[in-house]
């Protein structure tokens, strides 16, 4: 269990080097438009390049040990430490962080969202990048909430610049929501400190690192506890979102400029799950039996509460934002029954989520700017103006409602399968018949699932296509996918196939972690 | 063993191979990919057929053992203890499947090109139907549920893509979406299935979960008893048995290659091998061919489907919609079979009706095609067609009479020993049901018959029949491509049977696939009951009710349909009764009303939206400080959010809300004075609160 | 009660709290008139007043340097800023009626009477007799000065490179904000 | 002497600016409210300097009128940005912050 400090520098360089772009951009003419662009492209590639070296350093037989580990001092007087590292857990997410920002940048070369100034939109786009890949690589809570907290910025003003017309609401609700939860996140994780540093045999140790409270953490009093996992709890909660504190999300997606919309659903919203898998409950497992039924309720309740919000909606982007919701509720499922499967599935749904989300985001942006309008009942016959779109759409809509061989299938399957038979300790509890029937409510909702994605294809896509369509677009402005939209989207439809059909990718780097995590749930009390 | 054997999983890579090929490179070949496909399917039944030779091979070298499955398994990918694998389960069952889909989607291949020659997208057309037949051959020869699960769902896929084909029309795309999601709420009862089984099992691998199912090596027999429900809630699903059979008929809205693909031996029976498949599972869990038991679910909803499902054939003016129906009510029979313990009879069944139904939509495409001009309305476009199309006819008569079950032709040999299996096991009731179902499926094949080969042709029979005179012709049957496999799957149809032929001692099917029950055969408890002995005395009142049928109905079409002035002509709309009758019949005992209007309608409109409105007023509202969502409730819509958030808390809620967490709007006001104000006033109400609870 | 317990103090510190009752009652009238008064000018003419009287006490407290800068500071510069904000505003010169919100002491007053009492009280538990030592002779002088300026160049330097550029920052913003195009 | 003396007059002074803040309506009394605050603060430092015979409070006291004569000079530009953009200068009319 020795962490591996070989080429610890790797993932500072890969977390800092966008910041290092930043900076070149600034001295950066504004009105030379095209070299800022490349800039910030270069620099994402470059980020990338460090991320594939990063990957193929990776020792796979110890995914289980945190890797390229570095600990340095870095606020003394509030023990803060600068502790880095990866293991099999956050490798996926910190490298699809990486790639999305590079795919996001293909995407946005000419597709600066109104009003433009693309070298200040491309500069947020870089710093959101250190932020993502830094949470992802923090083994300090200090440092993870610094990181955790760097993302709301650029995405703040992304969502509030280069948003919709209801931007500046969306935007505000957005960042005060997720503010007020993470106060409450910090609040719990300063309590947790204190009450592990109290505890502690020797409190001048105590420190903000990831290992003092994997090592102290467990043997926080229960009821103490509970109160701290309540914090941690809100704070990763609306960041997931969990029901009922998700309503920020479809008003800050459907207002985002499509950059924005494929980042939140892709990266933004997997903070909150990984905060759950690496910090809430490793840190407090007593705690976290007790919570796991709430939170399976309210998963399930997001599961079907997604779903029939999708169903309502008139308007494609927010549908795909609903679906969120519901897709994020399997996720947390997964988490909440506190065993290998489930978790080993919720890590596996983070990413094919952010893949497959983040590509019907993308597709929404592609069709709002051909048709000027994401009116579902003004798209008709997309199959027939654009046949490629539409049926990347068809693609995307079935992984997206779960079909096996395709990668949301791993997500979801395997989380049904673990909250029909949770860990031991919640059994014990006398919890086995509420998680039967939250199973069989989830797999209801892949039949709802199934019901607006594939009427959101039927409406959209089949049928011929409507002759005067939105009123006020050109017929010269619908056209099938171009080469930048296939840059941006082709490694995204490969990794969904590639993940689906070989699921063992990402599951024999995360399962090895994972067993560790839930080694304390298994058997007896 | 066999290299065909080792090597079976080859089967349904080579098409799902073929599949990605003809995507991307299919539009520039010079036929459009179809080549791909067949040459594809051609080489899976080569596989398929090797792997069947040397599947015999090892029965017989097995002599008096019993044949154990082939597996041929790699790690998929493992979670802790759970490890799931994929590869190839091979044993008889699966390769009776093997070898009949490669088969039945060779033919059906060879058949479309000239079906849809010159369609809009002949080459979609051909990828998914490729891909169709890889999602079958992966799921039957599964060596696991999740395997199982991911050719049942990719079938589910191309059911979509087929069945809505042609989605420019609305209806089309309507009957897709019924389709794909009908068997999704099917599929539910899988997904939660097999979370049932890896609770009761420990494991995934359906050859152990049969081992460890029949050994009784499980802590509940309650639980198991629910697994098999939830499974079989997929079965009927998929297979379209009451009450989820309603996506069934409309799903003749894709291309006829498609319908006798899918009708045939594909996509719905795989419910009834799920059933075969597992079939420890359920037999335990449902207490089948245990003493005193006369109903189990599988049989009743069997028999509930054989019933219901020949009722409504005898309504439909759609020939390919009779055909449907047709195929409902013999998938009771099978599930009837499987559920009253006769699993090689149902089986052969599968094996057998696969051959003769699979024709008959074919010659119901090939009348389509040739004879009434694209139309399948037997009453306007159909009739007299026998001697203008001889082939078309010869095959039709030949897979009805299979059908019907007349002796000596093949659906007589698993029919006959499905109804006598369900009196012999006692179950009374179904055998009832069997031979009353015989009668029907009769009355109603004979009325099809005689609407489109007899009488006077009609609407486009007619325009043919003109055609035909203007050549100075008297028969013109469709081209080779298409009558080439009606003649060869009529004459399996006529033979077939003989691979199971009671009345002969002829029992090389049970041989070689007994082996897959995975349960010992004879009596005791988990046993599966032998098949009964022949005896003509038995069959006897079964053929007389279908002897009877065929009279009654010949009589009756002739009557009604063979003259103008018919006093019986008409009499649905004349006499209340039966026309209460017709009409209950016409509109599907009124389940698609059911779900349709009010279950999916339900949950579309009103449930949505009412979850949608809690959302955007009740939670969203709560967090912005209005408590005021129950004030209005009739025309709330997003205007009456902006005033809620925006002036309505200014207005009215400060008060309410200002202590509230969530009460970020009226603070929000933009005044300086005010965040002034909230600064000062919240450091106060601190302090206050500090020296108060510091004394 | 403040100018009650001088009563065993020294002469010098009698005349201290003397002077300290003084300056602090026309410091606090002084400071109503600027929030109370209707007229700009005159409010910032009494805001003058109260920046007096705080020099006043600092020299009291023996803060000379601070007492020095406080005048230089704020009644040199910072008033005639206000000054000059008042004028180019167009603020009447006369009485204006439209200075104070509405209902604004509504929500003025009780907060300010709370803050008040609680500090107060808290004041007054924490610090109920609590004295300042000696008569701060000794600081005045320039040797308090030297030691001042020790104190900010040596241990607090960093903060005063912090604050040049806070000034620098605010002088090129002020600029950048006031200029005319 | 007392150094509660110094400290109330503080609060009091402190107490005065805070009902400047809120119920003037007027940018630039708001800003001469603010001042009063800022001095009320100054005059506690340097009590407390006193009190403990550090020269600490008086640097404190320095730096704040510092900063002061920056906030200042910020916040009346911005005054004057205001009323040339609105020709007013009312805080009622400035509601851009809303949310």
């Amino acid at each position: 269990m020795e962490p591996l400090q070989d080429l610890n520098w790797l993932l500072s360089l890969g977390t800092f080097l966008p910041l290092v772009g930043v900076l070149l951009m600034l001295f950066v003419p504004k009105k030379d438009v095209d070299t800022a662009k490349t800039i910030a492209l270069g620099t994402a590639l470059a980020t990338l390049a460090v991320g594939v070296v990063t990957a193929l350093k990776f020792d796979y037989g110890q995914s289980e040990n945190l890797q390229f580990f570095a600990s340095h001092s870095w606020i003394k007087p509030i023990s803060a430490t600068y502790t880095i590292g990866v293991d099999g857990i956050s490798l996926p997410l910190y490298l699809l962080s990486m790639l999305i920002t590079v795919l996001v940048m293909i995407y946005s070369w000419n597709h600066v969202p109104s009003p433009g100034n693309a070298k200040a939109f491309f500069m947020l786009m870089l710093v959101l990048q250190t932020g993502m890949a830094g949470t992802f690589m923090a083994q300090d809570l200090i440092l993870f909430f610094v990181f955790f907290e760097l993302v709301l910025l650029p995405m703040y003003f992304m969502i509030g610049v280069w948003g919709g017309e209801n931007r500046q609401y969306a935007s505000l609700k957005f960042f005060l929501y997720t503010m007020f939860g993470s106060a409450l996140m910090l609040v719990g994780f300063i309590a947790l400190f204190v009450v592990t540093k109290n505890n502690a045999a020797d409190p001048a140790a105590a420190n903000f690192s990831f290992q003092w409270f994997n090592e102290n953490g467990p043997d926080v009093a229960k009821n103490t506890a509970i109160w701290i996992f309540g914090g941690l709890f809100i704070g990763f909660a609306v960041k997931v979102p969990m029901f009922p504190f998700h309503t920020w999300l479809p008003d800050a997606h459907t207002e985002a400029p499509t950059q924005g919309s494929v980042i939140l659903a892709a990266i933004l919203l997997k903070l909150g799950t990984y905060g759950f898998v690496r910090i809430a409950i490793p840190f407090l497992p007593q705690a976290a039996v007790k919570w796991a039924p709430a939170i399976a309720v309210l998963a399930v309740i997001g599961i079907i509460y997604g779903a029939l919000g999708c169903l309502a909606q008139t308007d494609m982007k927010r549908l795909i934002a609903f679906s969120s919701v519901a897709h994020m509720g399997f996720v947390m499922l997964g988490i909440s029954t506190l065993t290998d499967l489930g978790i080993n599935a919720a890590l596996f749904g983070m990413v094919a989520h952010g893949l497959i989300t983040g590509m019907l985001f993308f597709l929404a942006g592609s069709v709002k700017e051909r048709y000027h309008t994401l009116q579902i009942s003004k798209l008709k016959g997309m199959l027939k103006s654009m046949p490629k779109l539409g049926w990347i759409f068809g693609f995307c809509a079935m992984a997206s409602l779960g079909l096996p061989g395709l990668a949301g299938f791993w997500g979801e399957f395997p989380a049904l399968l673990a909250s029909w038979s949770p860990a031991e300790v919640l059994l014990g509890n006398g919890h086995e018949g509420l998680f039967r029937v939250l199973t069989i409510i989830a797999a209801l909702g892949t039949v709802l699932a199934a019901g607006y994605l594939l009427w959101l294809f039927q409406r959209t896509a089949m049928g011929e296509p409507a002759v005067e369509a939105a009123g006020d677009h050109h017929e010269s402005d619908i056209h099938d996918v171009n080469a930048f939209e296939w840059a941006a989207w082709v490694p995204m439809l490969i990794g969904i196939v590639v993940l689906g059909v070989v699921p063992k990718l990402l599951l024999d780097l995360s399962d090895p972690g994972v067993q560790i995590i839930t080694k304390v749930f298994k058997g007896g009390n | 063993m066999g290299w065909f054997l080792e090597h079976a999983w080859l089967i349904p890579v080579i098409p799902a191979v073929a599949f990605a090929l003809i995507i991307l490179f299919g539009k520039r070949m010079p036929r459009g990919g179809s080549e791909i496909g067949i040459a594809s399917m051609l080489a899976a039944l080569v596989l398929a057929a090797g792997a069947a030779y040397q599947w015999i091979d090892h029965v017989n070298a097995s002599e008096g053992e019993e044949a154990h499955a082939v597996l041929t398994r790699w790690e998929w990918f493992r979670i802790g203890d759970l490890k799931v694998s994929i590869g190839a389960h091979i044993d008889g069952l699966a390769v009776v499947m093997l070898l009949l889909v490669a088969f039945i989607s060779t033919l059906v291949q060879i058949y479309s090109t000239e079906y849809v020659r010159g369609d809009r997208r002949y080459t979609h057309f051909f990828a998914s139907i490729t891909l169709f037949s890889a999602g079958m051959l992966t799921m039957v020869l599964a060596p696991n549920m999740v395997q199982l699960l991911l050719g049942w769902e990719i079938m589910g896929l191309c059911s979509f893509l087929l069945i809505g084909h042609w989605w420019e029309e609305r209806a089309n795309s309507e009957a897709a979406l019924k389709a794909f999601w009908t068997v999704r709420v099917g599929d539910m009862g899988l997904l939660v299935g097999i979370g049932m089984l890896l609770a009761i099992f420990h494991t995934l691998e359906i050859g152990e979960i049969n081992e460890a199912a029949a050994a009784g090596d499980f802590d509940s027999k309650k639980l198991l008893m629910w697994a098999a429900v939830a499974l079989f809630i997929a079965c009927i699903g998929k297979s379209g048995q009451f009450p989820l059979h309603t996506w069934l008929p409309d799903a003749m809205a894709g291309p006829t290659p498609v319908s006798s693909l899918l009708h045939s031996s594909t996509m719905v029976v795989a419910g009834v091998f799920l059933v075969a498949r597992l079939y420890p599972v359920f037999h335990i869990g449902l207490d089948m061919n245990i003493a005193g038991q006369h109903f189990n679910l599988i049989a009743v909803i069997g028999g509930i489907t054989v019933l219901i499902a020949a009722g409504l054939a005898f309504v439909q003016n759609d020939i390919k919609k009779v055909l449907a129906y047709s195929t409902v009510s013999q998938l009771g029979y099978m599930m009837m079979g499987l559920g009253v313990g006769a699993w090689t009879a149902a089986v052969f069944h599968i094996f057998t009706h696969a051959f003769f139904k699979c024709a008959l939509f074919l010659c119901a495409g090939s009348v389509a095609h040739t004879g009434s001009h694209h139309s399948f309305d037997m009453k306007k476009d159909m009739g007299g067609l026998r001697k203008k199309m001889p082939i078309t006819f010869g095959v039709w008569i030949v897979s009805t009479v299979a059908l019907c079950g007349i002796p000596f032709v093949s659906g007589f040999f698993s029919k006959d020993e499905i109804i006598d299996s369900a009196k012999h096991n006692d179950y009374k009731v179904f055998y009832i049901v069997g031979i009353v179902g015989a009668f029907m499926t009769t009355a109603y094949m004979t009325r099809a018959t005689y609407l489109t080969f007899f009488g006077k042709s009609r609407g486009g029979a007619e325009h043919f029949e003109h055609e035909l005179h203007h050549d100075h012709k008297e028969s013109k049957d469709s081209p080779w491509q298409i009558t080439v496999p009606l003649v060869i799957l009529g004459v399996l149809a006529l033979f077939s049977g003989y691979l199971n032929a009671a009345p002969f001692h002829w029992h090389w099917f049970e041989k070689w696939t007994e082996s897959s029950i995975g349960l010992p055969l004879g009596e005791g408890s988990f046993a599966v009951p032998h098949p009964p002995e022949f005896s003509w005395a038995a069959a006897a009142p079964g053929l007389a009710l279908v002897a009877a049928g065929f009279a009654i109905s010949l009589l009756l079409c002739k009557a009604v349909f063979g003259s103008e002035t018919s006093p019986l002509r008409g009499l649905t709309t004349r006499n209340p009764v039966l026309g209460a009758g017709h009409k209950f019949l016409v509109n599907k005992y009124y389940l698609d009303t059911l779900y349709e209007k009010i279950i999916v309608h339900g949950i579309a409109y009103p449930i949505s939206k009412a979850a949608y409105w809690t959302n955007q007023h009740i939670i969203d509202g709560v967090v912005n400080g209005v408590g005021k969502g129950g004030r209005r409730t009739g025309d709330l819509v997003y205007k009456y959010i902006d005033q809620a958030l925006v002036d309505g808390v200014v207005n009215g809620s400060g008060t309410t809300a200002r202590g509230a967490g969530g009460a970020l709007q009226p603070v929000q006001s933009g005044k300086v004075n005010m965040y002034g104000a909230l600064l000062f006033g919240a450091a106060a109400v601190g302090g206050l609160v500090l020296v108060l609870v510091n004394t | 009660m403040l100018l009650a317990s001088g009563v065993l103090a020294t002469d010098i510190e009698v005349a201290q709290t003397v002077g300290f009752g003084i300056i602090a009652a026309l410091m606090v009238a002084a400071a109503l008139n600027v929030v109370l008064s209707k007229n700009v000018v005159h409010a910032a003419l009494s805001l003058v007043m109260v920046m007096a009287g705080a020099a006043a006490q600092y020299l009291l407290l023996a803060a000379e340097f601070v007492a020095v800068t406080q005048v230089l500071v704020y009644i040199g510069a910072v008033m005639v800023l206000f000054l000059f904000g008042v004028m180019l505003t167009r603020a009447k010169l006369g009485k204006d009626t439209d200075l104070n919100n509405n209902k604004g002491w509504a929500l003025g007053l009780p907060i300010s009477v709370l803050l008040l009492g609680v500090m107060v009280y808290v004041l007054i538990d924490g610090f109920d007799d609590t004295r300042i030592s000696g008569s701060g002779a000794g600081k005045i002088g320039s040797t308090a000065n030297v030691l001042l300026s020790d104190r900010i160049f040596s241990s607090y330097a960093l903060p005063f490179w912090a604050l040049s550029f806070v000034l620098l920052a605010a002088v090129i913003g002020a600029i950048v904000l006031a200029r005319k195009d | 002497m007392l150094i509660n003396e110094f400290l109330v007059l503080g609060a009091v002074l402190f107490c005065i600016g805070v009902y400047g803040v809120i119920a003037r309506k007027n940018a630039v009394l708001v800003l001469m409210s603010i001042e009063l605050i800022l001095n009320s603060v100054n005059i506690n430092l340097l009590a407390f300097d006193r009190l403990h015979g550090s020269n600490d409070g008086a640097v404190f006291a320095l730096y704040i009128i510092a900063v002061a004569a920056a906030e200042v000079g910020v916040g009346l530009a911005m005054v004057l940005l205001i009323f040339r953009n609105r020709k007013t200068i009312s805080l009622d009319d400035l509601s851009e912050m809303k949310g």
